[in-house]
């Protein structure tokens, strides 16, 4: 049992709680922030936290990783495992598509702030919408 | 984990994109570390590769398309704190009513995943479980997680193809 | 096995194979061939599994062989089945159109990829409407949203790119929503199926993590559905995206998140539940009701059309939330019956409106000032649709309002029908301020000469005209789908 | 940074043993962790790492831009592909046991199947990403 493993399993719902922490950061980061890159990082950050939740209750302390060897009887569950690992690839995708819009719109704006967009448009009003 | 509490305290406090971006990719990999302890090799491997890897460089790819800085906030962010705390709140409020980590009575481990570590050797024999249970088991949620790619990387062709007409400003 | 036996996969499968086909063949012509081909073959392939569910009740369908709730099961019932019917028969009218629509409207390099998101869009609504497995929701919810940012991207306004972006971010913090629900009620059952988390939630009822879950589930649907409060990405969104597009995600795109909604609501929750523990009931009537008013209020004053039939899909959705906030058998009929009714109205209004764009240059109100005389027909279907959103006799509008009334004369409350019968007046005050403006107003010299959109947009768009017609007065397809489902969700059965 | 002869003699020497790297985790991913998509990862990596070092025009001459986009289209064909077979074979979707006489053997064939084509996809679509932006940003980085 490394330390960490005690640590975990000493603080009961303690990891749960590092998840939360970390949820609400990411979620405040993407809410709050007006920057496009910033937002994102921050979503990054909420989706990677849900990944702990996932994957914490998976383990079992004194089992191994779920590959099968006549060593061991005691395996963590792989089901989480594999949910996150499509979650994470999701999380990618969207990253990348995320990223691909915020570069088209730094090109149509000069801008990657939020605020700032918002003002152009309406600065731009009505005459831009018709060709 | 105290570190990964640490970084994302910083990345929310920094207005320097280039050194969010840093920091994002070293919480990837602490992240990664954590779930190395864990057990989970595979998506430890995973997130390494894809949060500090993949991720990173297009990160960096597009800051190098825009400005590094952040802008100063106008307005106070005390809405998006309360949402956040509030689902944050909400999210204690279920845990609290949680098995007990590493309770090997959860339904989790009863239920469905008995069958994945025991009778998979006579019916898929394959020694990695997760490989199993992605590509067979689950292997239909494989193939959306693979259309899912297919489809960010068509619609990133969409969006960044250069145009013979360029939009209008 | 014949091939009937396996059509619950074919239909997620064809339009899944259809889409990377399109990126190897790369000519737009091939792409929307197989494309259309595609959403034709699915129709087909829903009407037939929407028979066989009539007939011998819910298919179950055990992908790779592995049966539930080791493996991936598809799970089609009478509620999906009537949704599967709803989405693929857009596609198949909404696909023809989009050719010359997308043609003034979308850079020509672009075209292919264009047909390429359609089929994955198309992929993942289907893919979630007959999945029963909750995790797979997840899986082909994002690859529907994914193909509908892109989508939505594609528009000319570079404003499209801000919605887009604006809906990537809602939509993720949705889906992140929805996959922590996901995840309490799995720590919970210890099962990804639906049918046995329905069956296994029974022992753990009312603990926290169920009631968190649901909370949960509740707001990361919501903000795929636009419910009231949560529906700021819906008018952008709508406003900037080609025409073909808004038409098929109007009429398709939160009418599938509704249908997870129910799914999850009574298939896994069991429904009385979910209104007993929770003060849900009056939560999902306030927002509702605060949808219908407020929504329709802005509706009336926004200046472009389009913007303001999203405005009004918003207050729709306040209809169809309303229905199910009664937890009651006719209520959930009217919920079922105005998804398809709504889908069908204003899929045909968008779709009228990109005719109009293509022809008139846009859709502000001083754009199609006169449009009476310009383009008599596609005024014309714009106020048939009118009529049904306010819900006159003789249109689907009428239909689902008079079960939503029927439920709150069950439940005696009189207020409500009042407050139904107000809201209603509120459409007609925006659905006016078109007329004011079609007819009552001098076309401007600037569109002289400008006539009705070509055929290939006319006449699909004229399905569904006819379609808001037809089920106004013939209810036995509709209405009886709808209490079918309706019947089977209040039986707890998933 | 391309004119640097120590990190392009580093690179033709890495090169190799990265793509050995990532064939490795696709095929060893039944014993131990990696699998596709990780492997198909490791392989963008590598012709990342190429571009980088000799810029992208000269990576892009290597790896041409229509047969990235036509792996990542091929990719999802060879997955949804294989669960045809498994159709036209007597079985239900995906099913693996009828691809071959004895199921398990089935099994492994259709879970190798399926992490090609994961793979393929990945790899595709990690690399014309990165083109995407790389071209972006106009001539070389």
């Amino acid at each position: 049992m490394t330390g960490l493993e005690k640590a975990m399993a000493l603080g009961g719902h303690f990891t749960y709680f590092i998840t939360i922490f970390l949820m609400i950061a990411g979620l405040f980061i993407v809410i709050a922030r007006g920057n496009l890159i910033k937002k994102l990082v921050g979503l990054g950050i909420f989706q990677t936290s849900v990944y702990l939740l996932y994957i914490a209750p998976a383990k079992l302390v004194g089992g191994t990783a779920p590959i099968l060897s006549d060593a061991f009887t005691v395996y963590s569950n792989p089901l989480p495992h594999v949910l996150i690992l499509t979650a994470i690839v999701v999380g990618v995708a969207t990253l990348a598509l995320g990223l691909a819009l915020v570069v088209r719109i730094r090109e149509a704006y000069d801008s990657i702030e939020e605020d700032e967009i918002l003002d152009l448009d309406a600065a731009a009003q009505p005459g831009v919408q018709e060709p | 984990m105290v570190l990964m509490v640490v970084t994302v305290w910083v990345i929310a406090r920094s207005r320097n994109l280039f050194g969010v971006v840093i920091l994002s990719g070293i919480y990837s990999f602490l992240m990664a570390t954590v779930l190395v302890a864990m057990d989970a090799v595979d998506v430890a491997m995973t997130e390494a590769s894809v949060g500090a890897g993949i991720s990173t460089v297009l990160f960096l790819g597009a800051l190098y398309l825009c400005k590094g800085e952040e802008a100063r906030p106008m307005h106070k962010p005390w809405l998006p704190l309360g949402v956040s705390i509030a689902v944050g709140g909400l999210l204690v409020y279920g845990t609290l009513g949680l098995p007990e980590f590493s309770d090997p009575n959860a339904p989790i481990h009863q239920h469905v995943v008995p069958r994945y570590l025991n009778e998979m050797k006579k019916e898929v024999d394959v020694p990695n479980v997760v490989t199993a249970v992605l590509a067979s088991y689950r292997g239909y949620d494989t193939l959306g997680e693979t259309t899912v790619v297919f489809t960010a990387g068509a619609g990133v062709i969409a969006l960044l193809r250069r145009r013979r007409k360029n939009r209008k400003p | 096995m014949s091939l009937a036996s396996h059509l619950p996969a074919l239909q997620v499968v064809i339009p899944l194979i259809a889409a990377p086909l399109t990126v190897l063949l790369r000519r737009r012509n091939l792409a929307f061939a197989v494309v259309l081909a595609a959403s034709w073959v699915a129709l087909a392939i829903a009407v037939l599994l929407w028979l066989q569910v009539a007939e011998g009740g819910t298919i179950s369908y055990a992908i790779g062989s592995w049966p539930p709730p080791w493996g991936i099961e598809y799970r089609v019932d009478r509620l999906s089945a009537f949704v599967l019917v709803l989405v693929s028969g857009i596609a198949a009218i909404v696909l023809p159109y989009s050719r010359a629509s997308i043609e003034a409207e979308v850079p020509p390099q672009q075209h292919y990829l264009f047909y390429t998101m359609f089929a994955l869009c198309l992929t993942g609504l289907l893919g979630i409407t007959i999945t029963g497995d909750a995790f797979n929701i997840f899986v082909f919810l994002e690859v529907s949203s994914l193909s509908t940012y892109v989508l939505i991207a594609l528009g000319r306004d570079r404003r499209a790119l801000l919605a887009s972006y604006q809906y990537l971010i809602m939509g993720t913090i949705g889906a992140t929503f929805i996959v922590i629900g996901i995840g309490l009620l799995y720590l919970m059952t210890g099962t990804l199926n639906l049918a046995d988390m329905g069956r296994r939630i029974a022992m753990v009822q009312g603990t926290r993590p169920v009631l968190a879950a649901l909370a949960f589930l509740t707001v990361g649907i919501s903000l795929k559905l636009a419910l009231f409060p949560l529906h700021q990405w819906l008018p952008n969104a709508y406003t900037y995206a080609p025409s073909a597009v808004t038409a098929f995600l109007a009429a398709t795109a939160t009418k599938v998140a509704v249908y997870v909604l129910l799914r999850f609501y009574y298939s896994v929750f069991g429904g009385s539940q979910v209104f007993e523990q929770l003060p849900m009931q009056e939560m999902l009537l306030l927002l509702a009701l605060a949808g219908m008013f407020a929504a329709s209020t802005v509706a009336i004053f926004q200046t472009d059309l389009k913007r303001l039939f999203a405005y009004s899909s918003v207050a729709q959705i306040g209809y169809i939330m309303l229905g199910l906030s009664f937890d009651s058998q006719s209520g959930l009929t009217a919920t079922i019956v105005h998804l398809f009714n709504h889908g069908v109205t204003k899929g045909a209004i968008f779709m009228l409106l990109g005719g109009v764009a293509l022809k008139m240059g846009g859709t502000s109100l001083a754009r199609v000032q006169g449009l009476g005389q310009r383009m008599p027909w596609t005024s014309l279907g714009i106020v048939v649709c009118g009529l049904s959103l306010i819900g006159v006799p003789g249109t689907v509008g009428f239909v689902s309002k008079w079960y939503l009334l029927l439920a709150a004369f069950e439940k005696g409350q009189w207020w409500l029908v009042f407050l139904i019968v107000a809201s209603s007046l509120l459409a007609v005050a925006y659905v006016w301020r078109f007329v004011e403006a079609a007819y009552l107003r001098e076309p401007r010299a600037d569109t002289a000469g400008v006539g009705e959109a070509p055929w290939s947009m006319r006449l699909p768009t004229a399905v569904l005209v006819v379609a808001t017609l037809y089920f106004g007065l013939n209810t036995a397809f509709t209405v009886g789908s709808a209490s079918n489902a309706a019947a089977l969700l209040m039986g707890g059965l998933g | 940074m391309r004119n640097d002869l120590v990190l392009r003699v580093i690179a033709k020497l890495l090169i190799p043993f990265i793509l050995l790297f990532a064939l490795y985790v696709q095929f060893h991913g039944d014993f131990g962790p990696g699998g596709g998509f990780q492997a198909g990862v490791i392989l963008a990596v590598a012709v990342i790492f190429y571009a980088l070092i000799y810029g992208h025009v000269d990576a892009r001459k290597v790896v041409p831009e229509p047969l990235v986009e036509s792996m990542m289209a091929l990719g999802v064909l060879i997955y949804a592909g294989v669960g045809v077979a498994g159709l036209l074979l007597g079985g239900n979707y995906l099913d693996y046991f009828v691809l071959d006489p004895n199921p398990v053997q089935g099994q492994h064939r259709g879970i190798f199947w399926v992490e090609v084509g994961v793979a393929t996809t990945v790899s595709g679509v990690m690399l014309k990403v990165f083109y995407m932006f790389a071209r972006r940003g106009g001539g070389d980085e």
